[in-house]
């Protein structure tokens, strides 16, 4: 067989992720233990060529494969920069990650739906990855679909609550994916493209059309509804809540910053920021709401008394960083956003994946139950400590460079009140972490749930070692990221001067 | 509260309709969206892959990455109702899967299960020359199995398709259809490029065999999912054999 | 034919919603997908609705009172 | 613009708007989870009506290329609303799968799909 041309790269991630689907299944009917090599080892190979893809992508500028051979305004196409690569790697890093996690975590916590549940991990990689990757605004919402039933099902695998919890997730995540196809159906009528350069190019010389701010206005709430953007994310403290731990894990990293890297591509890439400025004060109104969810949902994570719970509101408060980023569309403050995309995965996902360990260890979840068991685990509570000083922002963690990106963005914008709002919430977040850091380290132990036998197994501690580790690492790689991948491939406008 | 909706609605409705006014008027012509691309497939569908429906030609060729994505949808829920309902402990099967014995039904449905199989065949396979498709006749060989199911009763059916069958059809049916587009790829063509298939043909022809074998992966997926995932439903998730 | 269809429609949409009982409330649901689905090959849209009458009306409606059957069949509002 | 126009160019999208008002109201108002589900596929039913009102063209045939009209594309409707609904009907009836399921489960566990007997009972789940 001939060398593939390098354009294949992106198409073959989709690939192996939909055949690993399928093989998994397959391979999970004929016996139940070999579903987690297969699924495994698919993860592993999508990683090599995400790896493979940004290493060629930084080299060599972005790639572009046409589906079927049609050139792009008649087919559908791919089109990978270095910063959709980049989150594509991040997608697969936690991926696998994660993978390792599910391997003794989905047996303890639903022994009967393993086979289902790793083939829905893939699927709902599969749909994530595409929505990264995709060129076509309709392929985006095939994939949208894809990642969202996926997404419902693996959130209503857990406690009895789970799938109340998932069925009004479905029921907004639905009614989000519809008014973004509306807004798509709209841009439709009015342009006759579905390619995401070719509208760009069409739109806008449709500037004071009453259709465009309306189409701009149905795909924020579609994506955001999806991103749990400030007043749309009434789905997800529930959902996180009560599902498994390796649903959660793989569900809150990934999924609410994949869509919010595809809102900042449809504003800056489709839309352009001069024209969304125009139509709608949307940049405005996203940059204020996330500020207020910021102070809100922090406010909410003070007052939780369940450790998953806590950790949903912050990520909604997290989300709140991201969104004010891309609302005000300065090249500080977009840096700090998709940093801040990168950066929370890893440390969300890191905090998700010790409150699972703990609680198959000793069924403790409230934060009154984790007192002392900071000496009983040791090493599963220094990665915790480490995402939590990331998620405060303390240096050298990767927590501190996004934040300290955004500040620089709200500080250039002028506006005081947001400066005080993003230096305030790190107050609050450091309150509710710092209680719960004390608490582990300090207090005795209490008598709820059961006293925990020492460390977990090597699949569940591994990964959370790792993503323990990474925190600081990405932390001190962060200025590589930001010149070598974030930079090149932002629109001129975008970015930091002397880039 | 009733009333805080109700006013939430009529606001969106205004806001909608003012929207409407920069659209194209109901029936024009000469609206962007049949100036730009549309008119390429129009032009394009019989000289490229030799076939007159265009919505086929669009949905199996211009556009088969959406429709392979779509499939994979449809598969997605019916692994859904797989990871929620399978497994626990057994439960009865409910009135609906149960026999109903009655003369009249029975005869009638054998009677309509060939008819509708051979339409939905009929379907699949003249997709080309009219409407219909891989989703329709799929779905319509569902709907022969899902009445066999309901008139003859859940157990009495299982020979027509036996439960277990589902899931394996359903992925068979998507290995299909991206198999079909894969063989491109060492070739040195994109993904879902039937022009490449080793057939020996030109290749609008080759495109036309290409949508033809989408069209039945995409049959069978349709088939094998809906199927399981009315069994999974009707049975509450216990499976006939464990 | 268009207009009436389209009032047909809504007729059917609100009538489906305002029911108590699910069972008919499936049922009229059903009809509203088939009459769409008339309104769709009305707009010369025959794939479409071919296969909205097929899903849409078909599957959608078997698979609603399957689910029926495990639940209840009355409803508050 | 004079009045007949207006009302003929407008109606069906107006009809459309009416149409995913009412599955909207659904979804928001009813406290019924399985009304919820209804009012989500008549929402879904108009948004894919939006489109293939916009396809329509006035006199123009179906999109089956028919020797007697060529390859002349004013004479035929725009297929590619056609070709994204079908995908988009594919995907309200799977997501209409998944939602089922979960209301079984949800029955099973509380045996009620009334969202406001559901809350009462999730509290009295709490407080146990």
């Amino acid at each position: 067989m001939a060398v593939l041309p390098e354009s294949n790269l992106p198409v073959i991630i989709t690939l192996l992720l939909l055949f690993g689907a399928l093989l998994t299944i397959a391979a999970g009917l004929v016996r139940r233990e070999f579903a987690w090599p297969v699924a495994f080892t698919t993860l592993v190979l999508v990683l090599v060529d995400a790896l493979i893809q940004l290493a060629t992508i930084v080299q060599g500028g972005p790639l572009r494969h046409t589906l079927g051979g049609w050139a792009a305004p008649i087919g559908i196409e791919y089109v990978v920069d270095g910063l959709g690569a980049f989150v594509v790697t991040v997608i697969a890093a936690v991926a696998v990650v994660v993978g390792m996690y599910a391997r003794s975590a989905v047996r303890r916590e639903n022994p009967d739906q393993e086979v289902a549940f790793l083939g829905m991990l893939l699927t709902l990689l599969l749909g994530l990855t595409g929505m990264v990757l995709t060129g076509d605004l309709f392929n985006l919402y095939v994939f949208y679909e894809i990642s969202s039933l996926a997404g419902y099902s693996l959130l209503a695998v857990g406690d009895r609550k789970a799938p109340v919890a998932a069925f009004r997730y479905l029921i907004l995540g639905t009614t989000g994916a519809s008014f973004y196809l509306l807004g798509i159906g709209f841009l439709y009528t009015l342009t006759g493209s579905l390619n995401m350069a070719d509208v760009a190019r069409l739109v806008p010389a449709l500037q004071g059309n009453p259709g465009l701010p309306v189409a701009l206005a149905l795909i924020i709430v579609g994506v955001g509804l999806k991103m749990a953007l400030f007043p749309l994310h009434g789905w997800l403290a529930d959902a996180y809540t009560h599902a498994s731990s390796t649903s959660t894990a793989i569900v809150a990293p990934i999924m609410t910053k994949v869509s919010a890297f595809v809102l900042l591509r449809l504003l800056f890439f489709v839309f352009g920021v001069d024209l969304v400025a125009n139509i709608l004060p949307a940049g405005t109104i996203v940059a204020w709401l996330s500020a207020a969810g910021i102070v809100v949902m922090s406010l909410m994570s003070i007052a939780q008394r369940d450790v998953k719970r806590m950790l949903a509101y912050s990520s909604v408060a997290q989300l709140g960083y991201i969104g004010l980023g891309i609302g005000l569309a300065n090249p500080w403050a977009l840096t700090g956003a998709v940093l801040h995309i990168l950066n929370h995965a890893t440390m969300k996902c890191c905090l998700f994946l010790v409150t699972g360990s703990v609680a198959m260890q000793t069924r403790r979840t409230s934060v009154a139950e984790y007192a002392g068991l900071g000496r009983a685990m040791p090493w599963t509570f220094a990665s915790f400590s480490l995402a939590a000083l990331a998620m405060v922002g303390l240096p050298p963690t990767n927590g501190f460079f996004s934040k300290w990106y955004l500040l620089l963005g709200t500080i250039r914008a002028g506006s005081w009140p947001l400066v005080a709002i993003v230096a305030a919430s790190s107050l609050l977040t450091a309150v509710y972490f710092f209680r719960l850091l004390e608490s582990i380290y300090t207090a005795p132990m209490t008598a709820g749930g059961d006293a925990p036998e020492g460390e977990s197994g090597f699949f569940v501690l591994a990964p959370t070692i790792v993503l323990g580790v990474g925190v600081i690492v990405l932390g001190l790689c962060n200025s590589w990221f930001v010149t070598q991948i974030l930079q090149p491939s932002l629109p001129d406008a975008l970015r930091l001067p002397g880039m | 509260m009733k009333a805080l909706t109700l006013l939430v609605l009529a606001a969106l409705g205004l806001v909608m309709l003012a929207a409407g006014a920069g659209l194209p008027l109901y029936g024009d012509a000469s609206s962007p969206a049949s100036l730009h691309v549309a008119d390429d497939y129009v032009r394009g569908s019989m000289k490229d892959a030799h076939t007159p429906n265009v919505v086929t030609t669009m949905i199996a060729d211009y556009r088969g990455f959406d429709t392979l994505g779509e499939t994979m949808v449809v598969f997605s829920a019916g692994l859904a109702c797989m990871l929620l309902l399978r497994g626990g402990e057994r439960r009865p099967v409910p009135a609906i899967g149960r026999p109903r014995n009655n003369i009249v039904t029975d005869i009638v449905t054998r009677a309509m299960i060939p008819v509708i199989q051979l339409f939905a065949l009929y379907v699949v396979f003249h997709g080309h020359y009219s409407p219909g498709g891989g989703f329709q006749g799929g779905a319509l060989i569902a709907t022969s199995i899902l009445l066999a199911r309901m008139v003859l009763g859940f157990e009495r059916s299982q020979y027509l398709f036996p439960q277990r069958l589902g899931t394996p059809l359903g992925l068979l049916g998507i290995a299909f259809y991206a198999g079909v587009g894969l063989v491109a790829l060492p070739f040195g063509g994109n993904l879902l490029d039937y022009s490449y298939l080793p057939l020996g043909l030109p290749p609008h022809m080759l495109r036309n065999w290409g949508i033809l074998f989408v069209e039945i992966g995409v049959a069978l997926a349709v088939t094998g999912t809906l199927i399981s995932i009315f069994d999974d439903l009707t049975t509450g998730g216990q499976t006939g054999e464990r | 034919m268009i207009p009436l269809l389209f009032v047909v429609a809504i007729v059917a949409a609100i009538v489906a919603l305002q029911v108590t009982d699910l069972l008919a409330a499936a049922a009229l649901l059903s009809a509203f997908s088939f009459v769409v689905a008339l309104l769709y090959s009305a707009l010369g849209a025959v794939d479409v609705g071919f296969n909205e009458a097929v899903l849409g009306a078909g599957v959608t409606g078997v698979l609603l009172v399957v689910a029926l059957f495990h639940t209840r069949r009355s409803s508050v509002d | 613009m004079d009045l007949t126009v207006v009302l003929t160019g407008r109606a069906p999208y107006a009809f459309t708007i009416v149409l995913l008002l009412i599955g909207l109201y659904g979804m928001m108002a009813k406290q019924n989870l399985m009304k919820k589900l209804f009012g989500m596929n008549i929402f879904q039913g108009a948004i894919i009506l939006f489109f293939i009102v916009h396809a329509y063209k006035t006199g123009a045939s179906v999109p089956v290329l028919d020797d007697a009209l060529g390859t002349d594309p004013t004479r035929y409707v725009n297929p590619i609303p056609h070709g994204l609904m079908l995908t988009a009907i594919v995907v309200s009836v799977a997501t209409t799968g998944v939602a089922l399921a979960l209301l079984i489960r949800i029955y099973r566990s509380y045996g009620t799909i009334d969202e406001v007997e559901l809350l009462e009972r999730l509290r009295k789940d709490e407080s146990r």
